[in-house]
Formats: structure tokens, C-alpha cells, sequence
């Protein structure tokens, strides 16, 4: 089994959600996180000053897989995810040694 | 004898001026500062509130408006010996007990708007022993020199809701505590952005609406003087809040809702010493002049001056009523619609008294301020330590969080 | 001559009517929208006060109230031209600079009610242009028949607070908007709940108490009709509340805040017409009526015209106003504990004065507001980009974000 | 003959007073609780301003001051019958409807008190239910025994704006619900801190202000009574919020927000049934006793009897009402800055009358609170589901989540 | 050593926590994050419509223990975070190759 | 490739960053989290009584590097990090299999 970690632009959460629904994969874990990178902050004005936001608004994605969903849903996320701008962010893959689902206690790809 | 229409009103502006720092004055703060930082810039707001008016009971009052010297009351109403429940103010129509409420609203939100000048790095009980210091000997003082009879009255100053006595003294304290208490770890370069920039218009609003009641009600009666004061009042608020939008949408190409509402506050600062006094000119004047002026002040003090000075109580406050107090002397001509010149005054000679008031009041200010942090400096440090700083007065100062989301 | 007592009375409104806008409305708009979008509803709402304020003292009041023809008044009062210091206002005892502010924060919540229609994708500066615009060429009108001596004054039209001069001009205006300026991106399957539903309850407790001010106050008098106006405001929200927690139980088994909130809003905008002419009974009418058909007109305009007036400015104030309009004409019989008619008109009588009213006021407002929009259309483009809708207006708009937590 | 200038504060005093509830209260509240359930206590406050302004209109207002027997007044002014526009109230100044509308919202706030004893595990149907019976059967009565020509003000009872018939009554209630409905799971182990201290403190202040028309506006006119009452409200406030800060940095070495605060209300309280009677020193007694006793009282009812008043209702109000109307039977004196004693009336005696109106209506209440709760826990349960209470009452009673950042 | 991520309801955070600390893992790091599984999301009320939510709040723990109490660690997690329900959560194992105290540059299971 | 989860006190994280950057790593990603470990939690006061909170607020770096900048970049969070106070946090390094840049389906270290 592979675990996913996808760094994307928040506006994009719903369609690479969508998307990876239509290729088979429901269960996700998303959280709001900060993105630091080549894109740069943005500068926020006050009182007459301009001030530097180092990072910017993302979400991670943690999705499990099993094997050979991994390709076919980094794929997915990618082009869902992708606007060509700067700042779409990464996807990540690492090794995922067992999987269990606390209701029942199934392990392996049937806990997915 | 007791009249009744303009005691209704006073009950009301008292009302409205305690609302001005309570919630309105806290919100404004609390809304700038960091998160870690809220807790405590409410709290010093209430517990100002709170021993403020103690202190008014005991001797403040006494002080500002018991019969005295030129200079500065008596102890005779300590406590409001010889006020009764019917005694009458003065030639007003108001019971004393009222002037005195309507009059520590005051008292006690002009030391909480220098809060804005020591948030986010002091200590709690500094805090509490200066202001209570400096109601005593700056606050009742200048009060008394101009409306309990003093020599700044004697002479004809015009300030008819404290540009001088609320907003000057204010903000030359504000700048002597930026400076003796030095700057917040980070300042300029890591300032943040207010991380509650809604909380900021929140307290803004309240202001605004609650300085009907500072402005009108410095009228002590319900009639037209109120009026054309709540009028230019919120003519020069606007004017103002416009100002800031314009310049910032021309300056950064987007006006920020910060920087609007921080218009309105330097035009509600500007025409508080002129609202008994002039007319509509006089209201969009102020509002000009206190939009555009108390806007490079900002930039002055903060980024060239390099003083924390850390919300603007300074350059918002101390410059806006500055400007009010001698803009005043042009303003009140009835030419420009204002309630003219008493008799034997011209604009020139008005103008040299208000700038002897600002003047004279700024000096003696700054002196004072200077040598009561020195006190509190003895008596209990005046900053939390660089840890506490980092972690945040709110757990640090009142073991409590803002945020528990 | 000036009477204190109504003065008085009429400053604590003025400031009332303030408040329902700064920070009632803003805060009840702001909790309605997405987190990202906060700020820019905070901003349109402090704008709007500060720019229709000068308005209203260059033009809006002497188009609205000066002496002129049936349908609009002169540009004689322009800059308050001739109001001095001690002018009393028509057969009240009130100094017309109180009338001219306390109608101000009319001319100011009108526009600001208009808002709810375009959030989350209107360009800031096409909100100033046409708000100015509108001002001056639908509300300051509209002023004038009804409340200016004009010829809906002139048939005999009640409408005591502003049902047909605020509630359905604006609700009228947010339809137009609604449908020229665009759906929101996503509307109406996207869509979605309140960011802050407890910010939407102090923002409409905050109007609850500030229309005690709009309604009693327009009695323009410290009596009787002051306080049964605010009986009936009262018990009309008090109503219309229980109608939508009601009706939602049923529905959903679960009543929400918000929709609670909304139908008190609803009572409001419902009685506001009515609540100088009836008695309990009218307040209980009203809320009662208000509350359902509101609720139905939301559905209505939402969900099956699917028009994105986003914040239901046209299905709450615009209906509400009409409904209270038409029901004035049966409730303020004096068998329902009404004031009472007229000489010589009956209650159809004056149900087709009312229903005049409220058409042709709708008719007037609608094609002028098409053309305002147009002009700002052709000036400024309405909308903001696809991406700064999407980023946010807080950010994109005004450079700042609402919560730094 | 009505009176223009105490018929404008008594309306402005009931805005201040609704102001207290909506959105003061709630706030105050709302900040208490956790984050998952503070819709659920905006949304009982909201629905309980709604109801109780209907039942007090069908029933309450009749029950409590239409003319009747000691026990209780009658029905005849159900539906305010006989009440017109017109009508005056007493001897007093006002119209009858103005009267109608300040009882009111004591009426409203009452019953909103008693929420913090139950919040984070109450249906919401429950609290409907019992607060409509409560009005009806406690509140209606005591406010007759008191203020409506019963067998309390037979006997001179003193209880100036409601330490009797608001907070004992509702402290009272609180603990009768607070052991009837059970704890809150998890408590006193896991009780979480506040999830909003900040809105804790706007609550307050708004409550501070709002009680302003609560004391001042129970002199029933604009004079001498309401500025000294409003002037021992505030000194009383102040103090108890300096008590509270000066106890808890003694103790925790960190004096806390939610703390001051909560001194707050406790002054508030304390002085509510003295407001009318005493001076400067019972302001400054009040807030001194008030201040200390309601700590313990809090700490006894929470750490030693493990009651889970969850927000201290009892505590706060119930024991600081209680104490407030019985040292007014010696701080009324005259030596005191009192209004003095009746003919006839020592400090003793008038004490005993005091103890048996807080004595006789603390039992009443109990009493007729626990029949309430049998009658609605009959009708529909008390408690949500313990899945219901861990997922929040936002969600599971209103359909609607507090915070979408 | 093991990295050990578990999905739970949130209001078995305190369950899990004290079920861990029994077992002797005392150290961890929690997020809130947004779940999406079978579970489904909720449907809020707004004036007359509902609206669906596609998301649930869980808690996210993130625990590195040594290889020895890894499966012990898991089994608590599952026992105490059970509720029976749909929604549950889902426990991954991830293989830790380094470890590192901040404080004391420690390094291995030293540093846990 | 690694991936380092670094949990460090909120404090430092401008520090961190910086040095980071001096270093050559820009990419990285910032989450707020609780932390549960040995320096327990704080206690806050409410009306009278103390309330035990358990967890810390830290801040938690997601980075993904390539294998030779591994050790440097753990070295550098660790100096920049550093208070000496307990609760400075925790470096975990996991192997990672595959990383892409979603704008531009760059995949391997160039993603980075
Ligand atoms: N090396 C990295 N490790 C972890 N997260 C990274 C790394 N580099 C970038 N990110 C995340 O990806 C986001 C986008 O990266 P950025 O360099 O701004 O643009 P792009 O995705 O177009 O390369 C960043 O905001 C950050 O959250
Ligand atoms: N494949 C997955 N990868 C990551 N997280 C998942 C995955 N599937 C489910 N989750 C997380 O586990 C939570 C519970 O899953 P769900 O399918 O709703 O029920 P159950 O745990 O009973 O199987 C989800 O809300 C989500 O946070
Ligand atoms: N085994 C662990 N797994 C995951 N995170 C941990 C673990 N142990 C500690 N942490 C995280 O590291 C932080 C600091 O740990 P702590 O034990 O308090 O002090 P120190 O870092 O000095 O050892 C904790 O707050 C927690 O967020």
C-alpha cells in the first residue's frame, strides 16, 4: 500500500475530491496547512505600510492506497490539482507498511 | 433646578461614553494585537475602567473640579463630601452625581487609549499603578485648567469635548511610554499584521456611535448645541474615514478596511474639541485635515521615527486632537458657519491661546509621564520578560488563552 | 421652540439608527458570507456610512426634505444652506441639524441593506459609485413623496418608518443588482452556510435594539407614539422569531440560529411601516404575516427563481416592507387598537394608497436602479475576476485577512 | 400627564435593557461554554427574548401589575385590555405601554439568566417550556409581590430594580435546574476552560452598560434618583471587579479576564436591589461584599457542593442579589449616603423584612421551580442524548456549526 | 522504529490519549483535520435549505514509537478510539528511518 | 528522497525557516498542532479554580528533500530549533518514494 501526501491550492480541494471519487478513491484526510516556496508570500497592507505573509493558504491531502490505485490516483490529483500557475503545489508517495480500520479492526487494503 | 430633558440625555451619553471603552476602545485594541495578545489588552481596558473610577471617586474628581487654585482643584469633594443626592451642577440643569458619572467616562477612557502604546510586552501591575498615578497628577490637573475653571479657561482655550484634555495628554503619554518602555521584540521588521482586522471595525463602530455621546453630550443639555455637535461630529468621521480610503486605494491600489476605520478615529479625534463650536465647514475641514495629517503622523512616528508606539495613540489620537484644538480657532468664525468669536477675540489672538493650551499641556505631559514611569519602574519593571513576551501576555500576565477553538 | 425632552430623544435615536448600521447590519451581513470574504462586507458597510453621509449634507437632504415639487425637492438645503445653529424643524421641536442627522442614518442604512444582494464577487468601487448614484436618484427621491410632502404624502400614504422609503427601494435595488451583477461562482449548488452564525445573531440583536430607535424615533417625540411604536416593533420581531424557530422545527426538526435571526429581521422590516399607526394586536399581525410570507419568499427567490440576492435583501426587507405597507391599511383601524383613519377613508381607501405606493415606488426604483447600473457598469465593471472572487475580496480587494489566528 | 423627559430615558433604558440580553448576555455566555455549543446558547437566549415578550403580552404583565390580590394581580389586563395609547402608568410620568415594554425586558432577562445552569446538555424544547411556566408562575407573581402593590411592598420591602425579583429568583431556578437536569458529563474532571474569553468580556461590558437602563431606569424618571442610582451601580461594579483581580493574583499570582469579569456582574448584581436607596458608600460597600462573597460562593457551590450551576448563576446572581437586599437595610441610612429610613422603620427591622422577602421568595421559587421541571420533564425529556451532548448542541439541536474558518 | 498515523473521532482523543499513556507511549502530536470516507458528511440548515457538508472533523495523531511496542501501540489505539460506528477512523504504519531530540540532539529510540 | 516531519516550538519557526534557506531548502510546509509529550501541558485559570490543558501548541514542518541534503537540512532544524528547554520538539525522517510538481508533472528531485 502506498500513502499519499498532496500539497494543493485550497480552491482546488474540491475538484481533485471529485475527481480521485470518479476514479475509485472516497476515503481522504485533509488538513489546512501553510505552504512556503518559489511562490513566494504575499504582502498585506497597514496603516500605510506593506507588511510580508511569508507563507500562503494550502491543503494536504493524506490518501491510502493500495498498490495499484497509487499511479492512477497521483495522476488524478495532478491534473484536478493543476492550475499552471506557481504555487500548485507537490504530491509525495511513501511506502505504507498496514492499515487498519478501528470500527471493525480489518487490516491491509480492506481497511482502505 | 433639575432639568429634566437634558439630565435624560446625559444619563444616555454617559452611557454611550462607557461604551465608547467598554467594549467599543477594548474591541478596537484587541482586534490589532496578536492573537496570543487579546486577553490582555481587554483586560487592561476593564481594569482601567474599574480602578479608574475609584480613584475619580476618591480624588479625581475632587481634583479636576473642586473649587481651587488656577491649577488644580481641592480636596474637598474627595469622595463627593457635600455632594448630595439633589445637589444641581453648577448653572446647568444637572444633578452633580451625573456631571461626575458623565465626567469619569472620561476620566477613565483617556488612560486606556494609551493601552495602544505598551500592548504586547508590559506588565500587568505597571500598567495599573501608572494610570492611576497619571489620573491624578496629569489627567485631573489639565482637566482643571480647562473646564473646572483653570487658568487655560481663565485665558478663553476653547475645547469643548477634551482635544486637549483627553487627546493630547493622551498622546504625548503614549509616546513617553513607547519610548521608556521600549520597543516590542521584532519591531518594525517582524511587526504582524492585526489578526483581527473585523474586531478592529467592531471597536470602531462603537466608538464612533458612542462619541455622540462624548461630543453631544459635552454639551450638558438636550438641545441644538447637541445637535450641531453630533452633527459635525459625524461629518468629520466620514470625511476622514473617505480620506484613508482614497489614499490608500492611491498609494497600494486597495484601501484596507484597517486603514478606513483608522480614518474614522482620527476624524472623531480631530473634531472633539471643536464640535461645540463650529458648523458642517468645520466638520468636513476637520475631517480633512485630521484624515490627511493624522495619516503621515502614522508614517512619521512608525517608520521613520522608529517609535513603538505600538497602535498609533499618538499619531491618531495626540496629532488629531492637536489639529482640532487649533483648527478651533479658525473654525468657530461665524463666517464658516461656527458660533463666532467672544467679545475682545480674533481668530489670530484665539489661536495663540489654543496653541498655549496645547502647548503648555503637551510639555507639562511629558514631563509628568516621564518621572511617574520612573516611579513605576522602581516600584515593579515595567516589561514582562523576553519569554513571557514570546509566549504571550494573555497566558503569561492572566493564565488564560483567546482562542479555544 | 425646541422641546429638550424630544431632542433627547431624538439624539439617542440618531445614535440607535448608527448602530443598527455600524456594527449591527455589518456584522449580520459579515457572518452570512465565507471567512474570505469577511472583511469586504466590514468595508462596504463603514464606506457606505462615511460616503452617503457627505452626500446626504451636499444634496441627498435637500433633494429629500427641501421645499420643491411633488416629485422631488430643490437643491435650496444643499450643504445644509440656511440650517443654522437654532432652526427648528417644520411643527416639530426638534433643531433640524437633529432632523437632518437622525434622517441620515436612514439615507445611510438603505444602501447598506443593498449589499446583501452582491457580496462575495462586487467590485469595491462599483459599491460607491452606485450607492452615491442611487442616493441621489432613488432613496433621496422616494424621501420626498412620502416623507417630504410629496404626492404620496399628499394621497394619504402611511408609511411611518419606511417600509415603502427604505425597505422596499432596497430590497427592489438588491433584485436588480442580484441579476446584473451575477451569480456568485458556484450558486446555487456550492453554496455555502454561514461562516460565523453567532456573528449573525449579535449583528441582528444589534439591530433588534437599534430599530427601537428607528421606528419609536420616527415618532419624532418623546410620548405615547414613541412608545407604542416600540411596543409593537417589539412584539412584531418577538413574532416573526417564533414563526421561522416554527416553522424550521416542523420542517427540519432542528430550528437554527440563523433562521431565527432571519425572522426577526423579518418582524422588523414588517412593522416598520405600520408601527406608528396600530396597536398589539397590528404588532402581532405583522409579525405573524412577516414571518411566514418572508420565509416562503426566501424559498421563493432562492431556490426556485434561483437569484443569488445573496443575503434575501428583497425576499426579507423588500417583502416584509411590502406586506407591512399593505396590512397598515387594515391594522390601524381603531377596532384593531389603531390610531385610526383619516377623515373620509376607509380601510380599502387606504389599501389602494398603499398599494400605489408600493408599486409605483417599486416600478420608479427598479428601472432607475437598471440605469444607475448600467452607468457603473459602463464606468467600473461590476465584478471582480474570476481568481480574486475565488482568492477571496478580503485579499484581493483590501489587502488584509480576517482572522490570523 | 405624561412627561416628555422621563418618557425618553425609560425608552432609552428599555433599548439598554434588551441590549443587555441581546446581544449582552448571550455573549457573556456564549464565550463560557465550548465551542461546539455556543449557537445553542445564542439561540436559547434569542428564542427566550421571543417568548417571553409574547407571554408577557397575553399573561405575564396582567399577572404581575394588574391590580389584584397580595398573592398575585389578575387578568384583566391580558392582551394589555383597558391599556391605550394614551393611558398613563400610576403616578408615574410614562404611558402604560412604555412601563409594559421596561418590565419587559426584566421579564426577558430573567429567564435568560437561568440558561447557565444548564447549557451544553439541555433541549432546547425544554427550556422553552420551562421558561414560558416560569414566567407565568414564579416570575409574574414575585415582580406582583414587589413591585405590583402585593404583600412585599405591604410590608416596605426595598428591592430597587429586581435582587429579589430578578436575581434570587433566577439563582434559585439555576440550582433547582442545575441538580434537577443533572451534570454536564465530565464534569467537575474535565470541565474545559472558557472557549472565548474575549467574548466573555464584550458580554460583560455590555451587560455593564446595558445596566445602566436597569437601575437607572427603574427611578422611573430622568432626576436625581436615576443619576445616583447610576452612579452606585458603576462605583459598585468597579470595585468588585478590583476585588476579583486583586483575589485571584493573590492567589494564582495571575489575576484572569474571565475573573474580572465575572467581579463584574457580581457588583452589578450586588447593587441592583440598593441602587435607588444608597450612596456613594453602599455603591463601594456593595461592590466589596458582592465582590468577595460571590467567590466563595462560586467556589463553594462548584469545587465543594459539585453543583453543576455551569455557569454560575446562583453564585453570581442569586447570592449577590440576596446580599444586596439585605444590606440595604443599613445602607440605606442617611448616615450613609442613604435615602434614609420610612416613618417608623429602624435598620433592624427594615432587615427583617428584607430577610423575609429574600427568605419567602428564594422558597417559593424553589419550590414551584421543581414542580416546573417535574411538569417538563414530563412533556419532553430535559436532557439531549449523551451522543447529542459529545457532538455538540450546535449541531445536534440546531443544525448549524459555530465557527466555518 | 514505526510511524504510527491514526484517524480518530475527536471525542476519543482523551480515551486514546490515557489508553497510550497506560501502555507507556506518552509522546505524540495531534491535528485537526477533515475526513472523507463512507461515513459521508452532514447536512446543515440555512434559511430553509439544507446544505451538504461534505466533510467530518477528526483527529489526526501522529505517534513514532519503537519497533517493539509499534503493534501494541496500534491494538490500543484501535481498542480505545472504537466506538462501533461508522466513522471510526483508520490507523496507518509508516517505517521511521531516524529520530532526533531537538533539545539534546539525541538520536534513535533514545530520542522518543 | 527523505521526508522530514519536524515538530518544533511555534517560536522558532521563523528561525528554522531561515536557516533552512540558508541552506538552499525553500519548499516546505508548516501545520499548527498539539503537542502531548514530556513537558506536559499548562494550567489555566477559571474562576477560581485551575484547569489542566494537556497539550502545547507546536508547529509541525513537513519537507521533502533529496537524499544528500538529508542530514544537513535535520541538523540545521535542530540548531535553529534548539531553546535547550524540554519540548523543543522532535526531527522524523522517512524514506520517500516519489515526489511530483502538480503544475508542471515534474517528477524525482526535481519536484522539490
Ligand atoms: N520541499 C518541500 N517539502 C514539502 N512541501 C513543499 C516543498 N516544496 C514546496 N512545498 C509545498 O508546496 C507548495 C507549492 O510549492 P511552490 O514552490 O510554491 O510552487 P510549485 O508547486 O509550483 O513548485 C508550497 O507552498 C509548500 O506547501
Ligand atoms: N484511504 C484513506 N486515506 C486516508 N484517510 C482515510 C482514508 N479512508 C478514510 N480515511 C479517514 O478515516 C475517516 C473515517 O473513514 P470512514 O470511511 O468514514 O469510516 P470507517 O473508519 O468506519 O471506515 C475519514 O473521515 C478519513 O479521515
Ligand atoms: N513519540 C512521539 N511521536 C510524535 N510526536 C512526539 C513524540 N514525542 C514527542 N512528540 C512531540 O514533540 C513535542 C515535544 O516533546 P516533549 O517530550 O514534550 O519534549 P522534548 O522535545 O524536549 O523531548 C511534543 O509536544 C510532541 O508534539
Amino acid at each position: 500500500m502506498k500513502f499519499i501526501i498532496a500539497i494543493i491550492q485550497p480552491h482546488r480541494l474540491d475538484a481533485v475530491r471529485e475527481a480521485l471519487s470518479a476514479v475509485g478513491v472516497t476515503g481522504m484526510t485533509a488538513t489546512e496547512v501553510k505552504g512556503f516556496g518559489r511562490q513566494g508570500g504575499h504582502s498585506e497592507i497597514y496603516r500605510g505600510a506593506e507588511y510580508t505573509v511569508h507563507y500562503l493558504p494550502k491543503v494536504k491531502l493524506e490518501i491510502a492506497v493500495d498498490d495499484h490505485v497509487a499511479d492512477k490516483a497521483v495522476e488524478t490529483i495532478a491534473q484536478a490539482g493543476r492550475t499552471g500557475k506557481i504555487g500548485d503545489g507537490k504530491i509525495f508517495v511513501i511506502d505504507l507498511e498496514s492499515a487498519m480500520r478501528v470500527r471493525t479492526g480489518e487490516t491491509g487494503p480492506d481497511a482502505l | 433646578m433639575i432639568n429634566g430633558a437634558d439630565t435624560a440625555w446625559i444619563l444616555t451619553s454617559t452611557a454611550l461614553v462607557l461604551f465608547m471603552t467598554l467594549p467599543g476602545l477594548a474591541l478596537f485594541y484587541a482586534g490589532l494585537v496578536r492573537s496570543r495578545n487579546i486577553l490582555s489588552v481587554l483586560m487592561q481596558c476593564v481594569a482601567i475602567a474599574a480602578l479608574m473610577s475609584v480613584v475619580w471617586l476618591v480624588a479625581g474628581y475632587s481634583l479636576a473640579f473642586a473649587d481651587g487654585t488656577s491649577w488644580v482643584g481641592s480636596l474637598s469633594k474627595m469622595m463627593l463630601a457635600g455632594v448630595g443626592r439633589g445637589t444641581v451642577f453648577g448653572e446647568t440643569g444637572l444633578p452633580e452625581t451625573l456631571f461626575f458619572m458623565f465626567q469619569m467616562t472620561f476620566a477613565i477612557i483617556t488612560p486606556a487609549l494609551i493601552v495602544g502604546a505598551f500592548v504586547e510586552r508590559i506588565k500587568f501591575s505597571a500598567v495599573m499603578l501608572f494610570s492611576a498615578l497619571w489620573l491624578l497628577v496629569v489627567y485631573a490637573p489639565v482637566t482643571h485648567w480647562v473646564w473646572g475653571g483653570g487658568w487655560l479657561a481663565g485665558m478663553g482655550a476653547k475645547d469643548f469635548a477634551g482635544g486637549i484634555v483627553v487627546h493630547v495628554t493622551a498622546g504625548v503619554a503614549a509616546i513617553v511610554m513607547a519610548v521608556m518602555v521600549g520597543k516590542r521584540t521584532g519591531f518594525p521588521s517582524h511587526v504582524q499584521p492585526p489578526h483581527a482586522p473585523w474586531m478592529v471595525m467592531v471597536g470602531a463602530s462603537m466608538l464612533w456611535v458612542g462619541w455622540f455621546g462624548f461630543n453631544a453630550g459635552s454639551a450638558l443639555s438636550a438641545g441644538s448645541d447637541a445637535a450641531m455637535a453630533m452633527l459635525v461630529t459625524h461629518v468629520s468621521a466620514a470625511t476622514a474615514t473617505l480620506v484613508w480610503i482614497v489614499i490608500e486605494r492611491v498609494r497600494f491600489g486597495k484601501p484596507s478596511l484597517v486603514g478606513a476605520v483608522t480614518g474614522t478615529i482620527a476624524g472623531l479625534a480631530t473634531i472633539t474639541p471643536a464640535s461645540g463650536y463650529v458648523g458642517p465647514i468645520g466638520g468636513l475641514t476637520c475631517g480633512l485635515a485630521g484624515g490627511v495629517v493624522c495619516y503621515l503622523a502614522v508614517d512619521l512616528i512608525r517608520n521613520r521615527l522608529r517609535i513603538d508606539d505600538s497602535l498609533d495613540v499618538m499619531a491618531v489620537h495626540g496629532v488629531g486632537g492637536a489639529i482640532g484644538t487649533l483648527l478651533t480657532a479658525f473654525l468657530m468664525s461665524d463666517a464658516l458657519g461656527g458660533v463666532g468669536y467672544d467679545e475682545g477675540t480674533t481668530a489670530g489672538s484665539q489661536f495663540l491661546v489654543q496653541a498655549t493650551g496645547v502647548v503648555v499641556t503637551a510639555a507639562y505631559c511629558a514631563v509628568a509621564s516621564i518621572m511617574i514611569v520612573m516611579i513605576v519602574n522602581a516600584v515593579t519593571a515595567l516589561r514582562v520578560s523576553a519569554d513571557q513576551e514570546r509566549e504571550g501576555l494573555d497566558f503569561a500576565s492572566h493564565g488564560e488563552t483567546g482562542y479555544n477553538l
